[in-house]
């Protein structure tokens, strides 16, 4: 077959900034996603640190009622938009092709472009403090104080178009991983093989290709009415505010499942590891991550049970979501089951995993409480919900996430954290945690309502918020040792060796950090934990433990070449994004954006895709 | 492009196995197709139809539906299977049947919440 | 182990023997399917709610929609019988066929450009005459209250209230859905149109690589399958009294 | 491992115990049941169903909190690694069990759902009404209060007790007669607020076109705070508003004075104030002497004023629903704060003004009319007032004093 000419050569830069900009392998895009998101975690920490400060003591007047209300919907936006979703991205793009034994994801260069997309919508989102003030009206936004009349600035413009390009950054990364788990195993991985991490990503891209639609769909709805007039949310012309909620919710309950279930997924890889034991119950554990996926399309309207729905509609949604805690039980006693009887060693993953364990199961069983409609009454908008989301977000998430960060650290950089730190870390984390938000339950219960820039001292909720806001502090110092930690580690921590966890799945079975190529030969697999059945039996024969060590270089793998035109098409993206913001000259700016972007996608798909086939013919 | 070429090739030959529609078949489901449309059109004017015209149409759609999706969007054909739980799930079609059954369920339950069944507002 | 060997032998590149692009195009459809779940939703929820009219059975036209339903049917005929040519390797039916869906698909977009200009400049008549013989719309009726008054002429009574998407909740979710949905062919149409100045270029469109054309087909076929969906739902439930 | 972060690790351990062991044990005190919006003071049989459904699920979550928290802890003793350990016996499952903590959450929240499912519809107002309409109309007593939110105040209209198609309006405090239920239909002009007053019961969310309703009843005297719940916009954490709970005679005659209007002002300065409340504009967004609203023909209500009703304004206990006008401290026999200590009020005190401090009155209507602003943030008189976005207008020293004086006069 001929070779296509094409005008531009692909980049080749083997180091170096460039290297990082046009890069497609799947190692370096999953590092770029978590420096990226963790970034945005800090300045979404920041955003909370300050709601936490004016909050400390009744009656402050630290910030302003109109950046208080900023503060708190970019905290929530940040956090679940470009905090924990493309950290958990990172480990989807650093893990998944390791775990299942693949040479990269199945479209390198539309991963690549999901990570400058999501940079792409980050950027939008965050210059939106700098024009002319941020979005206000709430991470989910409710119509109408979103319409132009309540909203005429353009902070909820940036958030709706931010929403969107986000959007497609997820969309986009979701098809890849979806082909990628299904379409990459190696030889013998079968499904009910899979590491549950896998699994539970493969579940979580299902609920982002079908929960994102909706949003997509709703953010259009409320640009037309705030842009063209149209009237979807209008109250005066007969459209419903209801309509928005239950858009948002269809969506936003999805949502936080896509939010935990790689968490949990990380937590079911790490307790095995540590526990010297494999996943108790495993089918089980993978049929209750598929059965939450699926009944968390069938609650959303808990969110909404003070809305008037009437009684039918509230008991029914009331029952599905308590239904829920069932398939979470079934994690929870699994995961208990895998420690028992295990032989344990609390390295600071392990750590962090149990925390996770402890952790999410007080947010779960406050989210049972909150799934009883007439106890939720009193609960709604109130901190115990804020309680609620961050036992399950912090204490759930974001401990997982810290989790796989220490667990997978040795395998992404080559060397080793320092585990007293990591310990200490640990254990401030923990207190400064549940100082915080414990105390946010006696809050919520004494009457205090969320979002609310000031309270007056006689409400009796100046001890507690004293108390969390000193919570808040100790936390962020833990985070600050955990910046620390990873830095120092980085640049000069031990070298860890490709697998200092006596590891379970194929990533150990590889030199850390991974060559390019990954697998040196593509592995065969026979068992559930392969990696750790193989070295059992090498064990067992007599066979010195191989792997891990790192191996011969010299195989005729052919990788995809780094290109440009990823990048070329999020740059489109974002300046037709701040075009639909600014809508001047019959949207000219978003023309321009749009042009860009068609001839990135032409030149992208006109583009070689990689080596010449001689090559592929021989290796197969 | 190499390695989609070879894919392409697999498949050319698989579908020679899976006995791939001749266009003498796209053609009948064409025929088909438009005869439903104008049956569709003419039982409209049926005004003794009454309420019936609603599972009436349903049905027919759903048959137009299912054609398209079957023989040109060769859902019939190609759909390979993966093992799960060990069963068979044809791929292809658990995705966009996936996508279907999750849609078809928030047109009704929203359409239910806002009382659209019970006439109210 | 099953499906790493099951269909095609050793030497398949992926796992399941297909092929990577076709199966994102299956998850895309997939999704593609909430996005209009989401907007039809929307559509059948606001029906009867709007304040003012015109209301769908002021506008729609049965007859016409349902020769662009025919044509947008053909199209996927020809769609699909473009691609078996290609696998014939017979290059000029392959054109002809791919030609005509993109003309058949353009003839769409032709007729929901022609519908919607009419809609926004829509004119209700009354003829005075007709009042108590014929049932109205409650928007002709309000108009039939003209009858007799100086706003008659020569028996007749009319009235320009075009649909705009601004003018009521109608007007936003009907030309969103169907705006959408013209928008999915007038791109389908765009990437047929790349395919057939390919197909000139040596090797670029052959018989082996034919993988595009899995694709585009996929594609064209999923968005005639919405409109199928669409004129059962909006059209002819739309002016059907009492849905 | 390090030494060090071995004696860190069990350290840390033990100091997070006890802190747990604190929280938990220390609840019932941390949670004050006097704070004024406390969901544990439960003083209407609404709240009082919610939090028995609280503390069913509250005892079911916490037995599965201690089963989990304690079986970690016991684990991470237990089973830690020892030096030399080998690999631990590999089990990959087992089914009774797995079957076993399937089953007994469900049995839990089984249980727990019957009392939840009785609450709903308990508390769901349509059904009520319907039950109890008969009973309590027989009696001649069924109040119905039209609830209407504003950015960033609440608005409350009452059916006019002897004119048939008259409403009376409040606002920011509305009184209820004790030991009656009261149904209050919702309703929004702006965006979505939510009516909740804790001790009574929990919130229903104010839609705009959305006729929602609620109900409930006090069980004592005395005075409950009230705060909007759904995120509102600028001023949401300022929108608060009391219900005053009196005995029935007393409410009749709360109802009837509100809709008369206040006397005229004889004093000169306030007066000359009333003039200055047509003149400075004050009169386009506030009613002053006139509570009663015609409803429309078909039975609808007319939209108000922009800001809140004015007459009697000088009867209220506190400035804008948050502000004390009344330095008295409620208080009942068991020490309960901010309560009507009332086993039946003093006849002039039915119009709250016994309880009135005047000069907190004078001080806070001075410092709210010479900058609401500050007082609330993004507040729509500060916004959209004449006086207080054209310069060429702003209120003198001594026409603040003379309005002051004015509504001072609004008793
Ligand atoms: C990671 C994210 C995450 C997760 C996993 C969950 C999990 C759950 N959530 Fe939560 N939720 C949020 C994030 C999350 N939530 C957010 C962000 C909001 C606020 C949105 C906003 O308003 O801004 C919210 C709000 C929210 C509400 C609305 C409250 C309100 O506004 O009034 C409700 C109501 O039902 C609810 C319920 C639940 C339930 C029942 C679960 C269940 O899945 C939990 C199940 C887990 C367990 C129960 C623990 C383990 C189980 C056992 C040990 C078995 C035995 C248990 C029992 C018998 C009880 N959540
Ligand atoms: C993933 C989700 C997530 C996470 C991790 C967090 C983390 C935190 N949140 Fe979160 N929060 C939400 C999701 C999350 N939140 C959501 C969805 C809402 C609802 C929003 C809404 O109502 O619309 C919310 C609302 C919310 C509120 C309620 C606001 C209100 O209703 O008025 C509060 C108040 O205390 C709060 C506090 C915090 C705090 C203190 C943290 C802390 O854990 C943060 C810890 C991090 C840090 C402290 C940063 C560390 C930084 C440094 C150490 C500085 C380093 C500096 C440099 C390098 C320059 N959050
Ligand atoms: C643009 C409309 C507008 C004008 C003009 C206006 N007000 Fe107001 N006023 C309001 C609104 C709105 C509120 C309620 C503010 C809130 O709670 O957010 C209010 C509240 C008040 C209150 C408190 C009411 C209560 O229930 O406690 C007083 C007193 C008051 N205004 C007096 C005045 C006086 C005196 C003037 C003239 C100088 C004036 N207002 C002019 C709109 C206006
Ligand atoms: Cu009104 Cu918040
Ligand atoms: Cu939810």
């Amino acid at each position: 077959m001929t070779t296509m000419a094409f005008p531009i050569p692909r980049p080749t830069h083997p180091t170096g900034i460039w290297n990082w900009i046009t890069t497609i392998d799947h190692k370096k895009i999953g590092v770029l996603y978590g420096v990226t998101a963790f970034i945005l975690f800090l300045t979404g920490g920041i955003e909370a640190l300050l709601m936490r400060i004016q909050l400390a003591g009744p009656n402050q007047d630290i910030v302003s009622a109109e950046i208080f209300n900023q503060l708190f919907t970019m905290h929530g936006t940040t956090m679940i938009f470009l905090a924990i979703m493309p950290l958990s991205a990172a480990f989807f793009n650093f893990v998944i092709p390791l775990q299942i034994g693949a040479r990269d994801v199945a479209f390198p260069r539309l991963n690549a472009f999901s990570y400058w997309t999501f940079l792409a919508g980050a950027i939008i989102l965050k210059i939106s403090w700098f024009t002319g003030g941020a979005t206000n009206a709430g991470w989910f936004g409710y119509a109408p104080l979103t319409s132009v009349q309540q909203n005429p600035g353009t902070g909820i413009d940036y958030w709706i178009v931010s929403l969107q390009v986000l959007g497609i950054a997820s969309l986009a990364a979701s098809f890849n991983f979806l082909v990628t788990i299904i379409n990459m195993r190696a030889p013998g991985m079968s499904f009910m093989r899979l590491p549950l991490f896998t699994w539970m990503t493969f579940i979580t891209n299902i609920l982002i290709v079908l929960a994102f639609p909706v949003i997509t769909v709703a953010l259009i709805e409320l640009y037309f009415d705030r842009s063209f007039g149209m009237n979807f949310f209008n109250v005066a012309r007969g459209g419903d505010p209801v309509l928005w909620q239950h858009l948002f919710w269809v969506f936003g309950h999805p949502e936080v499942y896509i939010l935990i279930l790689p968490a949990m997924g990380i937590v079911s890889e790490i307790l095995p590891t540590f526990s010297k034991k494999p996943l108790f119950g495993y089918p089980a554990i993978v049929l209750a991550g598929a059965i939450i996926a699926f009944m968390g399309w069938m609650v959303w309207s808990h969110h909404m049970f003070t809305v008037g729905l009437g009684p039918i509609p509230v008991t029914v949604f009331t029952i599905t979501t308590m239904a829920i805690a069932v398939p979470t039980g079934i994690k929870v006693f699994n995961w208990m089951g895998t420690m028992w009887g295990g032989s344990m060693d609390f390295k600071t993953p392990m750590l962090y995993a149990i925390g996770f364990v402890a952790m999410f199961t007080i947010g779960g069983i406050s989210g049972v409480m909150h799934s009883m409609a007439s106890s939720d009454a009193q609960q709604q908008d109130t901190y115990f919900i804020v309680a609620h989301i961050h036992y399950v977000l912090f204490g759930g998430a974001i401990f997982a996430i810290f989790a796989g960060i220490y667990y997978w650290f040795p395998k992404i950089t080559g060397r080793m954290y320092s585990e007293t730190l990591g310990k200490i870390n640990f254990w401030i984390t923990m207190v400064g945690f549940n100082l915080a938000f414990f105390p946010q339950h006696f809050l919520g219960l004494d009457g205090m309502p969320r979002r609310i820039y000031t309270y007056d001292a006689s409400m009796g909720w100046n001890l507690w918020n004293g108390v969390s806001t000193a919570g808040v502090i100790i936390l962020a110092i833990g985070i600050l040792i955990f910046m620390h930690n990873i830095v120092k580690s980085w640049r000069k921590g031990e070298l860890a060796g490709g697998d200092p966890w006596d590891g379970r799945t194929l990533e150990w079975s590889i030199p850390s950090p991974p060559p390019e190529y990954n697998f040196a030969e593509i592995p065969t697999v026979y068992d559930r934990d392969d990696w750790w059945a193989r070295k059992r039996r090498e064990v067992r024969r007599g066979v010195p433990v191989a792997g891990g060590s790192g191996e011969d270089e010299h195989h005729d793998i052919h990788l995809p070449q780094p290109s440009y035109w990823p990048l070329v098409v999020a740059i489109g993206l974002f300046i037709g994004g701040i075009g639909l913001v600014y809508p001047v000259g019959m949207y000219a700016i978003s023309m321009v954006g749009v042009f860009i972007g068609t001839v990135a996608v032409y030149a992208w798909s006109f583009e070689p895709v990689n080596d010449p086939e001689e090559g592929e013919q021989a290796a197969h | 492009m190499s390695q989609e070429h070879q894919v392409a090739e697999e498949h050319a030959e698989a579908e020679v196995h899976t006995g791939h529609p001749t266009p003498l078949t796209y053609f009948k489901v064409a025929i088909t197709l438009s005869v439903l449309t104008a049956l569709e059109f003419g039982l409209f004017y049926l005004e003794w139809l009454s309420y019936g015209i609603i599972p009436v149409m349903g049905f027919l759609s759903a048959a137009k539906f299912l054609l398209v999706a079957m023989f040109y969007m060769h859902l019939r054909y190609d759909n390979v299977g993966i093992s799960i739980f060990g069963r068979d799930v044809p791929i292809f079609s658990l995705m966009f049947v996936a996508g279907l059954i999750v849609a078809a369920g928030v047109v009704f339950a929203l359409m239910a919440l806002f009382a659209f069944f019970t006439g109210g507002a | 182990m099953a499906q790493a060997t099951a269909h095609h032998g050793e030497h398949e590149p992926t796992t399941t023997g297909l092929n990577h692009r076709k199966m994102l195009m299956w998850a895309f459809l997939g999704s593609d399917c909430m996005f209009f779940g989401t907007l039809i939703a929307t559509y059948l929820v606001y029906k009867n709610r709007s304040i003012t009219g015109p209301l769908p059975e002021d506008v729609f036209s049965i007859p016409v929609t349902t020769v662009s339903t025919f044509v947008l049917l053909m199209s996927s005929m020809s769609m699909v019988l473009a691609y078996a040519a290609l696998t014939r390797n017979s290059m000029k039916t392959f054109r002809i066929w791919l030609a005509s869906t993109c003309i058949l698909g353009a003839t769409f977009v032709g007729f929901q450009v022609y519908e919607f200009t009419t809609f926004a400049n829509y004119e209700h008549k009354v003829y005075c005459a007709d009042v108590g013989v014929k049932e109205l719309t409650p928007l002709k009726q309000q108009l039939a209250e003209k009858c007799g008054t100086e706003d008659e002429h020569n028996g007749v009574v009319e009235e320009v209230v075009g649909l705009t998407p601004r003018t009521n909740l109608f007007g936003s979710t009907f030309y969103t859905l169907t705006g959408f949905h013209g928008a999915h062919v007038t791109l389908g149409i765009v990437w047929l149109l790349s395919l057939f100045f390919l197909s000139f270029k040596k090797g670029m469109v052959t018989p082996e690589k034919n993988l595009d054309l899995d694709l585009a087909p996929l594609y064209w076929h999923f968005v005639d399958i919405v409109w199928i969906v669409i004129f059962t739902v909006v059209y002819l439930f739309g002016v059907f009294p009492g849905f | 491992m390090l030494k060090s972060a071995v004696i860190l690790n069990k350290l840390a351990g033990v100091v997070l115990l006890g802190i747990l062991t604190a929280l938990l044990t220390g609840c019932t005190t941390i949670i004050n049941p006097q704070n004024p919006q406390s969901t544990f003071d439960t003083l209407g049989p609404v709240a009082e169903n919610q939090l028995f459904i609280f503390w069913v699920i509250f005892f079911a979550g916490l037995v599965v909190f201690i089963f989990v928290e304690a079986a970690l802890l016991y684990m991470v003793f237990k089973f830690k690694r020892r030096e030399g350990d080998g690999d631990p016996a590999q089990t990959h499952g087992n089914t009774r069990l797995e079957i076993a903590w399937t089953i007994a959450p469900v049995i839990v929240l089984v249980v727990a759902a019957v009392p939840t499912v009785q609450g709903i519809f308990y508390a769901d107002a349509g059904r009520y009404i319907s039950a109890n309409y008969q009973a309590a109309a027989d009696e001649g007593r069924f109040l119905e209060v039209d609830v209407i939110g504003h950015q960033w105040w609440f608005e409350f209209r009452y059916p006019h007790p002897t004119n048939a198609g008259e409403q009376i309006a409040v606002a920011n405090e509305m009184y209820v007669p004790v030991g009656e239920p009261v149904v209050f239909l919702l309703d929004s002009v702006d965006v979505i607020h939510s009516f909740w007053v804790p001790k009574l019961a929990g919130k229903v969310d104010m839609i705009p076109n959305n006729d929602n309703m609620m109900w409930f009843e006090a069980y004592v005297p005395g005075e409950y705070f009230g705060q909007c719940a759904e995120f509102c916009g600028v001023s949401h954490a300022n929108m608060r508003f009391k219900v005053v709970a009196v005995a029935r005679d007393e409410f009749d005659r709360w109802l009837l004075h509100q809709a008369n209007p206040a006397a005229e002002p004889s004093d000169p300065l306030a007066a000359q104030g009333k003039k200055l409340f047509r003149d400075a504009g004050c009169s386009g967004c506030h009613a002053d002497s006139n509570s009663v609203i015609k409803l429309r023909d078909d039975g609808s209500r007319i939209p108000g004023r922009t800001g809140p009703i004015l007459n009697h304004v000088a009867t209220r206990l506190n400035h804008l629903g948050m502000f004390r006008n009344s330095d008295v401290d409620f208080e009942d026999a068991s020490g309960r704060r901010l309560y009507i200590n009332s086993q039946g009020m003093p006849a002039d005190v039915t119009t709250g003004r016994s309880f009135i401090n005047e000069s907190m009155l004078q001080a806070n209507l001075k410092e709210w009319i010479t900058d609401p602003e500050s007082l609330k943030p993004g507040n729509l008189m500060a916004r959209d007032g004449e006086p207080y976005i054209d310069p060429a207008n702003e209120l003198t020293e001594v026409e603040i004093d003379a309005l002051v004086a004015y509504l001072m006069t609004l008793k």
